[in-house]
């Protein structure tokens, strides 16, 4: 056994979300529980492919089921579009740090969700309803460009009518069928009705959102220290060896991909 | 056999390097016009060789052929060392020698199995052959995997090799390389000739007999490919230095690429050429390997060109063996140190130098001729290069004129089969003497 | 020698053996069939090489193009094979077989030394650590500087910290031979006999007189080695990097010779049945431009300067932080292969402090 | 899944790609075996139409050419520029630099006109190309592994490298460290050869193209330094990539 060998895994359930995004449930072949934490992630192999880095997006407690939100964008992800339920795949994991949720527990959650960022913060939203009772409020903030790249629409309704939610959605571009807030995400955030004192708050998003996120939560008063970001770079390995994934000295695979924004915000590479 | 009418043109001679179309034009029983015509682009290489060190000369002339690239780069070298009065060791003439040999072998393997043979089969294609005959395929990768190899290995690749330079080699090989080489010959030897000459002797070749006046390198030394005097059934026995005077090249309307004669008449260059001016120098190997297909010298078949290549990949291999051998008797040494080749931007041009020179090889296809004038800065400024098909076209055409009229009682399809196969037998290599070849019947 | 020394909580044992003997016996292995690699003369430079004998080797000068690391981490390495045919089988892959390493220089023993901590640390990566495991380290002695660009001295790495079987010392007719493992010692097979006090003190004073002609010859570092990370952090933006960087090719070449360079690449290559693979990983450098580009095209390090700065920075600032030790070795290699001249570390400390102190 | 129809087409060139296909060895039966050769006027006679992929070797050099080019084209779903030929024009560009009417006249004297010529162009100068497989001749792992990676519906891989990467993997001492120096293209030439030329001695000639972000001041800066005249500069930038030397 070596840290680059895939564990194999078996396709349950494949659903289509939109035309480049599909949600896919797999069980390890042993049967094994995965044990992950909300905001981890795993290598995900297609052999004679290659391998990816995919956020678990479902919640730990849906063990031993997992789900993977996958993009169709490149070569492995191609791939895994092409198999269906039953077919096997690699996986190594799971890596990263994910989130703590002792650090937000008794606290207001604001969580933000910009585009397929969606996919590794449904494993926090989901780890925080399941026991609602631990925290305050709980805010859930999702943005995606289109009406028709909205993910996960069963659950966004689910969440907007829950009356333990605060729900707010936007997208940049609307359509007819649209009857909600519209502009970037970052627009949506002097609307939300939230106590900066109470919060912390969590961004999950391409790379591009966080400085204008971050900008517009700072201006409403929230801490650095209660500032909680998810970032994506490159990866070969997943384990701190291959170097791609450095940020500075931080190493996004094995110090992330979770880090608190006070302790990033010096490294210029970051954000 | 009175008034028929014919005409034939096949656009793209498929199997043969390069692109050409047959034509053939017959009215009233009487033969009109024959033409092999050559339709590939013009590429210049003569132009672009013009203003170029001598150093790059060498790349740029292989490229005038895949296939045949050693021998270019050998030309374009022997032009060059004779431009500049450079005598080479004994060590790199001989592993030049075994390179030229190598690229013959993988030349003839292409062309006599991949090639020439479906004809035999009524298949368009080795590819079929692949289930039906595996075994004849396998021979055949067998021998080109043993060419690549050995080219691979003394000279980075086989097309377009890279360590072959002027007075000398970039790169060298070891013993234990050249050992390992020699072990992998003796038992292509063993093993695969048997197989090739079994098959080849029973396939039945066209009855078709024009002779020919036959061209090629003479050495009282050796079977030749690298060195030796031209000897023309034409014009006798003559100096590299004195082709001009010899070889006449001639542009024809129909053709990219020129034709040669010699002087007067066409001529044949190539395998059989070789095959019936050098027979008793022929390996032992490869002689009893003629007897066994049924080939005497002289042949004046052109559809047994295949037959002589195939004589001509047995004597390769045991020549080249007989050289390794030598070699490695006398040991490989790097002769860099005290003879740095002469290659890269930063080659000097030695002191002493006449102002022109010519190189001539035997290439797989028959005699290659290049011929430089070179300035003081080691610049080319003038060149010539005749290739081995641009020879053999004047030779086809005669050919197709005396083989119509026998064969006019025959279906169409018979004639236009036959002709191809005929100017396939010669393994023209149009992309060398500009590119290849289409008949067309006007009935 | 000495945290080598102390991290083994003991004395290391050392011997004075005749050069004669200590090569006859490096000789029998490789006619036993043991595979010995050693720098060899390669051109006018020099490469580690599978030798056949002993009489092959170039002890000292010039340095070798790429460093030891190849042998711990092969520019190719498959990781795994696998078959996808109705049932995946994935096979790892971990090729590791007995090797000697003879005459490695201590800048080399020491980026291996660093190596190893970054391999084993936290998720330990077998495929190293076998090859590791697998290698007997016969260091040599330094007694010149093996190259004009070399600055081993300036890097507290004339002699190797750790990481070695045994280390020689020519002294002519003998090696003075130091122990650094039980393998060193079981490979001396008893060869020799102990060093004297006597003996000790030579090797002190002849290096004591080496110190003095390295720290003459090799080129002088002005910052304190101990203050660069602090003086690289505070010179992130300067115009170093850029003016630099611009005239850097990008070609990687530094990182491909570097003893401490350890990044790469995964990729698997199929055969045309589409179901039998491997899975490898090659060297990969941060000065590459496709190091940090993502599947969006996204590159995070796009201006040349800024891969410059992450490369000395990870040498000589983050990985110095964090493991106490500065990851270049002053091997020279990288400031030899940058053929602008952009990339050496002791020239880059140079000017970063010239100009800061000028500010 | 039915074996996708492949097609080899040759333009102006030495056809030693295509040759380099036939050269396979034991993996051209692989190959013969995971695709449907329709078209390879080299090695068969059959001429099939209907192909999904198309292998283009040479340059375009006539006007005949850019015809048959925009045809095939129309036809094929995937098209490959096979060769340094088909992706820079490769040598053939160098008469691009000549005056074409001289060169003509230099080796067809006064029958010059009767031939249909143009300067050497790439294949994308004519048509969209979907992909390329550099060098001079193409590289046999190279050619597989685009084949297999194809055939398995990925995005082939082709270095963004120069030489130099691969140059230091092999080891060998620089073109640019020898006692006679060699003047080399590697840092600014696409890697994936694995250095064939340094390795055997020799200089990069560029025959793989540009890096997509080639520092050609730095190249200019280096050259400089080894005393490289201009002349020879050009020369030598022209040998694959004549468009590198037009830049200047
Ligand atoms: C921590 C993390 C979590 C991610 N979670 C998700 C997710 O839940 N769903 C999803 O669709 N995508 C996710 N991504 C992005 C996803 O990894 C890339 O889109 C994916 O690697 C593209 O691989 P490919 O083989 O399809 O593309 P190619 O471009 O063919 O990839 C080539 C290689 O480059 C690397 N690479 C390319 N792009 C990226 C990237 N954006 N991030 C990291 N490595 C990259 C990979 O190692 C990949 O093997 C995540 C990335 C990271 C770093
Ligand atoms: S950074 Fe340069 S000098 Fe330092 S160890 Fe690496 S290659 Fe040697
Ligand atoms: S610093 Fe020098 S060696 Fe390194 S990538 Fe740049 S040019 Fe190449
Ligand atoms: S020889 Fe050429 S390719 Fe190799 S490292 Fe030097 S410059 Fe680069």
């Amino acid at each position: 056994m070596t840290i680059y060998k895939p564990e194999v895994a078996v396709i349950k359930r494949v659903e289509k979300l939109t035309v480049t995004e599909s949600l896919f449930d797999l069980e390890l072949l042993s049967g094994k529980p995965l044990g992950h934490r909300p905001g981890q992630f795993l290598e995900l192999s297609i052999f004679g492919v290659g391998e990816a880095p995919i956020s678990i997006s479902s919640a730990p407690s849906d063990s031993p089921t997992f789900q993977l939100c996958v993009r169709k964008i490149g070569n492995v992800t191609t791939a895994m579009h092409a198999r269906k339920p039953g077919d096997k795949v690699g996986i190594r994991g799971p890596f990263g740090n994910g989130f703590d949720l002792e650090n937000f527990k008794g606290w207001d959650v604001l969580l933000i969700g910009a585009g397929l960022g969606l996919a590794p913060l449904r494993s926090l939203i989901w780890a925080v309803l399941n026991s609602r009772q631990d925290y305050g409020r709980v805010f859930i903030i999702h943005g995606a460009r289109s009406p028709q790249l909205l993910l996960f629409k069963e659950e966004l309704r689910e969440w907007e009518n829950r009356p333990d939610v605060e729900f707010y959605s936007t997208v940049d571009v609307a359509d007819e069928s649209w009857q909600g807030h519209v502009g970037v995400i970052s627009t949506i955030i002097p609307e939300v009705d939230f106590d900066p004192e109470k919060t912390q708050a969590v961004i999950v998003g391409p790379p591009v959102v966080y400085k204008f996120l971050i900008k517009e939560l700072k201006n409403r008063g929230v801490e650095d220290d209660h500032i909680w970001v998810d970032l994506e770079r490159k990866m070969k390995c997943g384990v701190g060896k291959c170097g791609h994934c450095q940020i500075n000295n931080v190493y996004v695979c094995q110090d992330g991909p979770v880090f608190r924004y006070d302790r990033i915000k010096n490294l210029p590479e970051a954000i | 056999m009175t008034g028929k009418d014919l005409n034939i043109y096949v656009h793209h001679v498929t199997r043969v390097e390069g692109h050409g179309n047959i034509l053939v034009d017959v009215k009233n029983g009487e033969l009109k016009e024959v033409k092999l015509e050559i339709i590939e682009s013009p590429r210049f290489f003569e132009a672009m060789l013009v203003g170029r060190r001598f150093p790059e000369a060498v790349h740029i002339a292989s490229r005038i052929c895949g296939i045949c690239s050693i021998s270019h780069t050998a030309a374009s070298i022997k032009a060059i060392e004779d431009a500049l009065d450079i005598k080479p060791t004994w060590q790199t003439e001989t592993l030049r020698k075994i390179l030229m040999e190598a690229e013959i072998l993988d030349s003839h393997a292409l062309h006599s199995f991949f090639l020439a043979v479906p004809d035999f089969f009524g298949l368009p294609s080795v590819i079929p052959m692949a289930s039906t005959n595996p075994d004849v395929v396998k021979t055949a990768i067998n021998f080109k995997k043993l060419a690549h190899e050995i080219c691979d290995v003394m000279v980075g690749r086989h097309t377009h090799p890279i360590s072959m330079v002027v007075d000398g080699f970039t790169n060298l090989v070891t013993e234990e390389q050249m050992a390992e080489l020699l072990k992998k010959i003796k038992a292509a030897l063993k093993n695969d000739v048997p197989k090739m000459l079994e098959f080849f002797s029973r396939i039945k070749f066209p009855d078709f007999e024009r002779k020919a006046n036959y061209t090629c390198l003479v050495n009282p030394e050796m079977y030749p490919f690298y060195d030796g005097m031209i000897k023309s059934s034409e014009a006798g026995v003559y100096r590299h230095r004195d082709y001009r005077q010899k070889i006449v090249e001639r542009v024809v309307d129909h053709s990219t690429a020129k034709h040669a004669f010699g002087p007067v008449k066409p001529y044949m260059v190539g395998a059989l050429a070789r095959f019936n001016t050098n027979y008793k120098q022929l390996m032992p190997g490869a002689q009893e390997a003629a007897k066994m297909l049924g080939l005497e010298a002289p042949s004046y078949n052109p559809y047994h060109i295949t037959l002589a290549q195939v004589v001509e990949i047995v004597h390769c291999l045991e020549s080249m063996s007989r050289l390794i051998e030598q070699l490695l008797s006398r040991g490989i040494r790097d002769e860099r140190v005290e003879r740095p080749p002469l290659a890269g931007w930063s080659a000097r041009l030695p002191p002493a130098k006449k102002s022109w020179g010519v190189g001539v090889v035997e290439a797989p296809r028959g005699l290659l001729i290049h011929e430089y004038r070179i300035n003081g800065n080691g610049t080319i400024d003038a060149a010539n290069c005749i290739i081995p098909t641009a020879q053999n076209l004047a030779n086809i055409e005669a050919d197709m004129r005396e083989l119509v009229p026998q064969i006019l009682d025959r279906s169409k399809e018979e004639i236009t089969q036959l002709l191809e196969m005929l100017v396939r037998s010669y393994d023209p290599c149009i992309s060398c003497s500009a590119h290849l070849l289409k008949v067309d019947f006007v009935e | 020698m000495d945290q080598a020394e102390s991290r083994r909580g003991g004395r290391l044992e050392k011997y004075l053996v005749a050069k004669t003997s200590f090569l006859k016996l490096v000789d029998e292995q490789i006619k036993e069939g043991k595979e010995v690699v050693a720098p060899v003369r390669q051109e006018n430079q020099a490469n580690f090489r599978r030798i056949k004998s002993t009489a092959e080797i170039l002890w000292g000068g010039p340095q070798t193009v790429v460093s030891a690391k190849s042998f711990v981490f092969p520019p190719k390495e498959e990781l795994l094979n696998y078959e996808t045919n109705d049932e995946v089988r994935v096979q790892p892959r971990v090729e590791a077989k007995p090797l000697i390493l003879l005459g490695v220089h201590s800048c080399d023993i020491n980026g291996m030394a660093l190596l190893d901590k970054v391999f084993t640390e936290k998720n330990l990566d077998e495929n190293y650590v076998k090859k590791r495991e697998n290698l007997t380290v016969i260091g040599v002695e330094c007694l010149e500087p093996c190259s004009p660009e070399s600055f081993c001295y300036r890097k507290d790495s004339v002699l190797p910290w750790d990481g070695f079987d045994l280390f020689l010392t020519d002294l002519g007719k003998n090696f003075f031979v130091e122990v650094g493992s039980a393998k060193g010692e079981s490979f001396l097979s008893g060869l020799g006999k102990k060093a004297t006090q006597a003996d000790v003190d030579r090797v002190k004073k002849i290096r004591r007189e080496r110190d003095a002609k390295f720290d003459e010859k090799q080129r002088k570092l002005k910052p304190k080695l101990s203050d660069l990370p602090v003086l690289l952090k505070e010179n992130y933006n300067s115009p170093v990097w850029a003016e630099r960087g611009a005239r850097c090719f990008g070609c990687g070449s530094c990182n491909m010779v570097c003893p401490t360079c350890y990044c790469f690449d995964v990729r698997d290559c199929v055969e045309l049945d589409l179901k039998h693979g491997i899975r490898a990983r090659w060297w990969d450098g941060c000065m590459l431009t496709d190091f940090t580009r993502i599947a969006t095209g996204e590159i995070f390090r796009e201006d040349r300067g800024a891969r410059l700065r992450h490369r000395t920075y990870r040498k000589d600032y983050y990985l110095f932080e964090k493991w106490g030790k500065s990851f270049c070795t002053g091997c020279g290699r990288c400031g030899k292969a940058c053929l602008t001249k952009v990339v050496d570390p002791l020239d880059i400390a140079n000017e970063i402090y010239e100009r800061s102190r000028s500010r | 899944m039915a074996k996708p129809k492949v097609a080899f087409f040759d333009f102006t060139c030495c056809e030693g790609c295509q040759l380099t296909v036939l050269s396979l060895g034991d993996k051209l039966l692989d190959l013969f075996e995971s695709v449907e050769v329709v078209n390879f006027r080299e090695a068969s006679s059959y001429k099939g139409q209907d192909y999904d992929i198309a292998f283009v070797e040479g340059s375009i050099a006539s006007s005949k050419d850019i015809e048959r080019i925009k045809e095939i084209r129309k036809r094929a779903k995937v098209l490959v520029a096979l060769g340094a030929c088909a992706h820079t024009a490769g040598v053939n560009a160098i008469r691009n630099f000549h005056n074409q009417q001289e060169i003509r006249k230099m080796v067809y004297g006064d029958k010059a006109w009767v031939f249909d010529s143009i300067l050497a162009q790439p294949i994308d100068a004519i048509v969209r190309v979907d992909y390329y497989i550099p060098e001079c001749p193409i590289d046999k792992e190279e050619f597989l592994r685009f084949v297999s990676q194809l055939l398995n519906n990925m995005k082939p891989f082709l270095p963004d490298y120069p030489v130099c990467v691969e140059c230091k993997m092999k080891g060998n001492v620089c073109n640019y460290h020898k006692p006679n120096p060699i003047i080399c293209l590697g840092p600014v030439t696409r890697g994936g050869c694995g250095a064939i030329c340094p390795s055997a001695g020799n200089a990069c000639e560029g025959c793989r193209g540009l890096i997509p972000d080639a520092n050609l001041e730095a190249m200019e800066w280096l050259l400089n330094e080894y005393g490289v005249s201009a002349e020879d500069k050009f020369r030598f930038y022209r040998m694959y990539n004549g468009l590198m030397g037009m830049k200047k």
